[in-house]
């Protein structure tokens, strides 16, 4: 009898702003739309409260995948924090996959509070890939592992 | 004195890393470092690596402690596996004398067991130098580049390698590997050291001494008003303490894993600006002071201390890699002028 | 030069103009300099020095030095100047205090980078024409300029100066130059080679912070990686995430900020090629937002303090061409 | 050590269905903190409520988790259960265990293990929570309006009555704006200065506006509530509170030959002058370019005849502190310049005109007494020719991208007064599309075409030649004929684009509110809060915000006003605590977060510190204005040494929460 | 295969014909307007609708002047004279069939050809 093999779940991170995909998230939840519970959700003000630190730490602690989701460019409440956000996140990713690092792992993904189909969706997608991607091996740091 | 063909030098490698890890100094993307060696390993051109060998006993990072949290208990764990047996193959004089600072400091009550445990583990095979650089004044503390210290000592001529056991380790290890070797007379090492002898003559820095300082004038030269303009360029950062041989300081930090505490110890350098930093502050508040405790440990309060052996094995690491050329050198020289 | 330098620095401090000259210093060798400051005539006529060693770059010293009494006289190659102007558009100089002269530069090498070209055992280094001849402990060796400089002068971005009081020698031109060449080179890598690589370059960091502390971008009063608050202090790199942190977040603190002096990767003890990382940013900057050059003026919004509505979205980084 | 109680609510099935709410509540009694742990079916009912501020009380709690649905739900519900057992209430998370557990799961045990780690990431956060206090700033009860066309004056208008003072800053001698140069209003056609002169003189009359004409606003310091403004009031020459608008300066005045403004240009004043009749002030302004008492000391023909002794050479711009709470922004529209059209000869020919010139050739006021006159000749004109969209839409860089929005209808209205009035006239209108969704709109526009025979042909003008007969060749394609159009006009009408005033740009920078790239002001939100500033007290109003025509701009300026009185209306502002905060001994001054502060929230100032070698040294440090700051969080990433950090969400707190998450268990 | 040749159209003219708002400024400006079958506007709609096979068959490309004054007046940047400069080089590419072979050439050099002719016709036939 082979060893039975436990499944990978991915851990993933989703950093989602107040105004939109947070409550993007809740309308998902309303509508009891479906998505893996390997997708763990952090509130924050906005999108462009998001720090690198934040993501790399998550990485670090043993996250497999981070996604960051924000209202839409042009729909922020705060007016600009999601073009920022935009563009700190668009010149992140491009090091990581610079220095190698899978880019699939790390994802932006604007949603609004209208949009809990499109989030349930997104994180449906977002785990898929995160799975099929295996265990963050690049950016682990063994000792959170122990 | 026992001697190898280079062409054997592999199977030698091969030999001493049968029965332990063997470091050899390799080139690592251009630049020179002890690597644990494997097969096809050769060994650097360069005279000497980045990093001293000091790695080996008193390593970068070594985990002391772990606190292991489940929910509101805590196990406390001793992260140490018992080291395995090493050889360190082609140390040179100046490094080869560090462990010997390095000893004064942990070693003696209190005995630090981290190091200790490492130090009984390692066997030290120094090499001798041939071609040294013009940073290289580790004569000013009398140390012999042709002739090092350590458990065994081998030279290497264009086409052999020359190997004679210095200690029970060096002895023990002797034994392993012999069989690789002949028997030979001393005559090509003496050549080679004569040859190695006229070109230390040449060294710019051969005269230089650290003579005039050392304890006595412990206040005369902690008062000096060139403290202030030697230490103005000073970066503040680690690379002199880094790759020296004999810096020991070092920090104690927690790590959080996020399942406990894991504690460890980590180099730390008179440079930075949380150097001995207590709950009441700072006791070196400014650059000044701290560059000044540098290059006072090693000239003034080490040989106060230690029956005037300076904190300084003359290896030339600073003087090549400070990004602003500030070295031991320029300081004792600028001292040593007040004295005067 | 040298000798128009020190009479002309002698000139302002006698003059009154300046009370400090901020400069470099000899040394034991004829590679060894240090930044000074002279305060006399016959200080800089004793140890000012201006040749093909004087590598460093001096503006940041200027955070410290102009907030501090009276005038002091700075100068600064093309490549410097960019960092002033960075340091004045950050407000950490206090432009009133400094006189810049201008000098010019064609390219700077440094002893490390002779030895790593093969040279052993230096004594003294003449210039002749377009080589350096290089008299050792082991004969003489003469190498041509141009092998002799390290890539960031080989690439050199320009050869005028941003800002100066004063210049001297011929002011030179913006360089069209090929440095990105090894970026896109690296681009065109597969991710496992990309990772292959940087991890060779960066498990040989020692975390001496020589980078970030001669960074005139990294300028902060305290890092967060010296900050015990901030949650991500490290003080030695303990395994290859520590490592890549270290190198990621500094590399994305400065970027938008890096005017690409390359100072970091001169300084860097294990030579690791730590301008790739800032390039690859200043590369995506000019890319995804137009060109930009930190440092070329000291008014325009930095490529993160700013934005489009129109910029391209992060997945730009899963769909442009180039291996995945 | 926090001492956290947890409380695991049920929501009836709604989480207890699907989540093993007591094995929560005992996984996390086990967590490092937690002292009290608990579970129940409604932990929003009272008496929820209750077991939430009796543990309080009991246990000592100095935080507390609950694990319920989404803080969007009941989060302020619970920070005041906490307050009242007297917790700071900012003490208190929410672990949101229904909408983004309970619900979307279908599997207990999984449900339940991520209730667990979400509890978890909770009681971490609140481990770092600071108690917070949310802060009152006093409101000044006085307002600001910057631009006293008609957007300003209705403004004024209804804040005034709503009985709080108002000063309208004005940079022309007179309030009244574009609108004063207007004839008659589309769509019903009533005389421009009909309707608005009676509220230019309420505004003078108003007891609680006062107005600063011929005055600029030089510097604005402060925040919501609390704005200090300095007013430059440009030197007119003229005493205000003397003069009484007689007029005998203006007669007697030697230099005739000023181009007018008022008319653009298209007759002259005198060197001392009032814009138009029923200017308000009525006061006289000399124009020092002109004036040769001003020029060069000869003269002082006004000062002799001046009954009220107003005229005052020497007179220097003066610059008035004011303080107010809030400020609308009401600076209003241009023309643009037509020098990148050559190929409608604007400049070569006196008979292409701008609508706003064609309005003060119809008007009774204008230098025609409102008869329609070629500028050239004086003749009567036979053949009119609008074209419209003339720089709107226009992406190739040389006009505005936008559309100007009120050309449709203008145009419609200048083609139905002139055949009313001359029937005899031909008159063309070139369109693109004809845009007319107002209130209205197309009626007015169908009856230019279907009542009044306008020529409306779908296409655009090419070219305006002028011969040399003076006629204008018009070359122009007709698309739905498919053929090209060649007319001889007498006079060709272009419907410019507007623009915002150039004026707006420093004063947004002043203001720190922010701007589009058409240098239109934004709104704080496009559709939900279309007339505030993203920057706290700062409201728009009128065309400074996008284009508009007069009923928009009435009732945007209503709004704006509406949105004025709630502020002025409250003593105190509370500000939300969840603010950012600089710590000054890691702030480099760098302005990195002041630049991405949408709010202006930041400023800087010079500071001594005491350095550890006990040296002093001034640096430039960020200060943050918490009752201005809205909490995004935008400066603490923007900041590289982390001197900024954001309350409620801090740097520690949300790394703590992504550490429980990703936690090995 | 009107897919196709609108491709080729659009991509040998570099013109993106659906920035056209269709105010027909550069009919309105065109003075070659009353000599074409097709004009400026329609050229581009045309374009767009894929009916390039006709354009190709009309003599308007040769009617065209390349005066570039409906470039210079479009106020949305679509540069039909492009597109109208890009079909008459699909008539020609067309038509390279049938006439010169760049063999022929040589031969038919003479001192007095100015260069600028010889890099024309490799252009135009050499393929």
């Amino acid at each position: 009898m082979p060893n039975e093999v436990k499944a990978f779940k991915p851990k993933i991170v989703a950093f989602c702003c107040n105004w939109c995909s947070y409550a993007g998230a809740d309308l998902a939840g309303t509508n009891r739309l479906n998505y893996p519970a390997d997708v763990k959700i952090i509130r924050v003000p906005c999108s462009c409260r998001v720090n690198p630190m934040f993501i790399l730490r998550a990485f670090q602690r043993g996250a497999d995948g981070v996604i960051l989701c924000g209202c839409h460019p042009g729909d922020c409440h705060y007016t600009t924090g999601n073009y920022y956000a935009r563009r700190r996140m668009t010149l992140l990713f491009s090091m990581l996959d610079y220095l190698g690092i899978e880019k699939e792992r790390t994802r932006v993904e604007w949603v609004s509070a209208a949009e809990g189909a499109k989030f349930a969706a997104t994180m449906n997608d977002f785990v898929e890939t995160v799975t099929r991607l295996g265990e963050n091996k690049r950016l682990e740091d063994l000792r959170c592992k122990e | 004195m026992l001697k190898l063909s280079l062409k054997k030098l592999d199977e030698l490698f091969a030999a001493m890393a049968q029965s332990q890890a063997l470091y050899i100094p390799a080139d690592n993307g251009g630049q020179a470092q002890y690597l644990r060696w494997a097969p096809g390993m050769k060994m650097t051109a360069a005279l000497n690596t980045v990093r001293s060998a000091k790695d080996f006993f008193f390593p970068q990072t070594e985990g002391l402690v772990n606190f292991k949290m489940t929910g509101k208990t805590i196990e406390v764990i001793d992260p140490r596996t018992e080291a395995e047996d090493f050889v360190v193959f082609g140390v040179r004089a100046c490094d080869a004398r560090s462990f010997s600072i390095l000893d004064k400091v942990f070693l003696v009550d209190p005995v630090d067991t981290y190091y200790q445990n490492r130090r009984e583990h390692g066997t030290i095979v120094t090499m001798a130098c041939r071609q040294p650089e013009e940073t290289c004044f580790c004569t000013s503390f009398g140390i012999d580049p042709t002739h090092p210290e350590g458990d065994a000592v081998c030279w290497m001529t264009d086409d052999a390698l020359y190997f004679e056991a210095v200690t029970p380790k060096g002895e023990a290890l002797k034994e392993k590997i012999a069989s690789l070797f002949e028997e030979s007379d001393d005559a090509a090492v003496k050549a080679q050291q004569a040859e190695t002898k006229a070109v230390l003559d040449r060294l710019p820095l051969h005269t230089f001494t650290a003579e005039p300082l050392g304890g006595d004038v412990l206040m005369k030269v902690f008062d000096s008003p060139s403290w202030k303009s030697l230490s103005e360029a000073c970066l503040g950062c680690g690379t002199c303490t880094f790759v020296c041989p004999t810096c020991q300081c070092y920090d104690v930090r927690d790590f959080d894993t996020g399942n406990g505490i894991q504690r460890f110890r980590c180099w730390d350098s008179c440079m930075y600006s949380d150097f001995t930093l207590m709950a009441h502050g700072n006791s070196r508040n400014s650059q000044v002071e701290r560059f000044r405790q540098r290059f006072m440990h090693k000239l003034v309060y080490f040989p106060a201390n230690n029956d005037g052996e300076y904190g300084c094995v003359g290896c030339g690491r600073c003087l090549a890699k400070c990004p602003i050329s500030m070295n031991i050198v320029k300081v004792a020289k600028c001292l040593e002028g007040e004295l005067k | 030069m040298q000798g128009m330098m020190i009479a002309r620095a002698g000139e302002l401090l006698e003059n009154g103009t300046v009370t400090r000259v901020l400069g470099w210093q000899t040394g034991e060798f004829v590679y060894d300099i240090t930044p000074a400051v002279f305060e006399s005539a016959e200080e800089l006529e004793k140890g000012f020095v201006y040749n093909s060693f004087c590598g460093n770059n001096l503006s940041k010293y200027l955070i410290q030095a102009s907030r501090k009494e009276g005038k002091i006289l700075v100068f600064l190659k093309p490549c410097d100047t960019y960092s002033f102007n960075q340091l004045i558009k950050e407000h950490r100089i206090v432009r009133e205090n400094v006189y810049i002269i201008g000098i010019p530069c064609d390219g700077k090498t440094d002893g490390e980078f002779l030895k790593a070209k093969g040279v052993k055992g230096i004594l003294g280094i003449r210039e002749e024409g377009d080589n350096f001849v290089v008299d050792t402990l082991y004969g003489e060796k003469t190498i041509a300029r141009e092998d002799a400089l390290p890539e960031r002068c080989r690439n050199c971005k320009s050869k005028k100066h941003m800002v100066y009081d004063e210049l001297m020698g011929e002011e030179g031109e913006v360089l069209d130059s090929h440095r990105f060449d090894m970026v896109e080179k690296l681009e065109a890598m597969t991710p496992d080679e990309r990772f292959a690589f940087w991890r060779s370059q960066l498990s040989r960091c020692i975390r001496c912070n020589a980078c970030r502390n001669v960074c005139p971008a990294c300028s902060c009063e305290k890092c967060v990686f010296d900050n015990p608050q901030s949650g991500i202090a490290q003080k030695a790199a303990a395994d290859s995430f520590e490592e890549n942190m270290f190198h990621i977040i500094r590399a994305f603190h400065v970027a938008g900020r890096c005017t690409d002096c390359g100072e970091c990767s001169r300084v860097c003890p294990q030579n690791i090629p730590l301008h790739l990382l800032n390039r690859k940013f200043i590369k995506d900057i000019d890319t995804f937002y137009g060109e930009y050059q930190a440092g070329e003026d000291t008014e325009s919004r930095a490529p993160l303090t700013n934005y489009t509505q129109e910029d391209v979205e992060p997945s730009i980084v899963y769909t442009r061409g180039g291996n995945n | 050590m926090q001492r956290i109680g947890v409380f695991v609510c049920w929501c009836g099935s709604n989480i207890a269905g699907t989540v093993d709410v007591k094995a929560v509540s005992e996984a996390l009694s086990h967590e490092p903190g937690v002292v009290y742990s608990i579970n129940y079916q409604y932990m929003c009912s009272e008496a929820g409520q209750n077991l939430v501020k009796d543990a309080i009380r009991d246990y000592n709690l100095t935080g507390v988790v609950i694990c319920s649905c989404s803080p969007r739900m009941h989060e302020n519900t619970f920070r005041k259960a906490a307050a009242s057992a007297g917790l700071n209430p900012y003490m208190v998370e929410i672990a949101n265990i229904r909408e983004q557990c309970s619900w979307i799961h279908k599997d207990m045990p999984t449900a339940t293990e991520k209730a667990i780690i979400l509890g978890r990431a909770a009681i971490a956060k609140v481990h770092l929570n600071a108690p917070l206090m949310a802060g009152e700033s006093p409101v000044i009860k006085r307002a600001l309006v910057i631009g006293g066309g008609i957007a300003g004056i209705q403004t004024a208008l209804d804040i005034a009555d709503a009985g709080f003072e108002v000063d309208i800053v004005e940079k022309e001698p007179t309030i009244g704006g574009k609108m004063t140069q207007l004839d008659k209003t589309f769509p019903t056609l009533d005389c421009a200065a009909c309707i608005l002169t009676p509220k230019m003189v309420d505004c003078a009359q108003h007891e609680k506006i006062n107005i600063f004409s011929f005055s600029e606003v030089e510097k604005v310091k402060g925040f919501v509530g609390n704005f200090h403004v300095t007013i430059k009031k440009k030197a007119r020459f003229v005493d205000e509170t003397k003069c009484t608008g007689c007029g005998e300066c203006t007669a007697k005045c030697p230099v005739k030959g000023v181009p007018n403004e008022f008319n653009l240009g298209m007759d002259n004043r005198r060197a001392i002058y009032i814009p138009f009749a029923q200017a308000v002030p009525k006061v006289a302004t000399i124009d020092p370019n002109y004036c040769n008492m001003l020029k060069n000391g000869k003269c002082g023909l006004c000062a002799k005849v001046c009954g009220a002794g107003a005229i005052d050479y020497k007179q220097q711009d003066q610059f008035v502190e004011r303080e107010y709470g809030a400020i609308v922004v009401a600076t209003g529209f241009n023309p643009i310049k037509l020098d990148q059209f050559d190929e409608f000869g604007y400049s070569q020919s006196k008979d292409v005109i701008t609508s706003l010139e064609f309005e003060r050739l119809t008007n009774a006021a204008g230098p025609t007494s409102g008869t329609l006159l070629r500028p050239s000749d004086g003749k009567h004109p036979h053949t009119i020719v609008f074209v419209q969209c003339v720089g709107s839409r226009d992406t190739s860089g040389c006009g505005k991208t936008y559309c100007s929005r009120i050309c449709c209808m203008y145009t419609a209205k200048h083609a139905m007064l002139t055949r009313e009035k001359y029937p005899d006239t031909d008159v063309y209108v070139f369109y693109i599309d004809v845009r007319s969704p107002g209130k209205n709109y197309d009626e007015f526009y169908r009856r230019a075409v279907e009542q009044y025979g306008v020529h409306y042909i779908k296409g655009m003008v090419g070219k305006v030649a002028p011969r040399a007969d003076g006629k204008l060749m018009v070359q122009a394609s007709d698309l739905i004929a498919g053929e090209q159009l060649h007319i001889e006009a007498d006079l060709v009408v272009l419907a410019t684009a507007i623009e915002p005033d150039k004026t707006a740009r420093p004063l947004a920078t002043m203001l720190t509110a922010s701007m589009d790239t058409n240098d239109f002001f934004t709104e704080a939100h496009a559709k939900l809060r279309p007339v505030e500033s993203p920057t706290a007290g700062i409201f728009l109003s009128g065309a400074c915000q996008g284009p508009k025509d007069i009923p928009d701009t009435v009732s945007q300026a209503g709004a704006a006003a509406a949105k004025v009185i709630g502020l002025l209306a409250k003593d105190k502002l509370t500000t939300n605590p969840c603010v950012a905060e600089s710590n000054e001994l890691m702030c480099n001054g760098c302005s990195s977060c002041e630049k991405v502060c949408p709010y202006g929230a930041i400023t800087y100032l010079d500071k001594e510190f005491r350095m550890p070698d006990r040296t002093t040294m001034v640096r430039r440090v960020a200060s943050v204005n918490p009752a201005v700051c809205q909490g995004c969080g935008a400066c603490t990433v923007a900041c590289p040494s982390g001197a900024m950090d954001l309350k409620g969400f801090s740097n520690s707190q949300i790394m703590a929460e992504v550490d429980a998450i990703c936690q090995m268990k | 295969m009107s897919d196709r040749l609108k491709e080729q159209v659009l991509r040998t003219s570099g013109v993106n014909v659906l920035k056209c708002m269709r105010c027909g400024k550069c009919s309105a400006t065109c003075p070659s307007y009353d000599e074409m079958e097709y004009h400026p506007h329609q050229f581009v709609y045309m374009v767009e609708k894929g009916e390039i096979e006709k354009l190709m068959a009309s003599p308007s490309i040769y009617k065209c002047l390349s005066c570039f004054a409906c470039i210079e007046r479009c106020p949305r940047d679509v540069e039909p004279a492009k597109l109208v400069e890009a079909i008459r080089l699909m008539v020609i590419r067309q038509q390279g069939q049938n006439h010169l072979k760049p063999g022929q050439i040589p031969e038919m050099l003479d001192e007095e050809l100015p260069q600028q002719a010889i890099v024309t016709a490799f252009r135009k036939y050499a393929k």
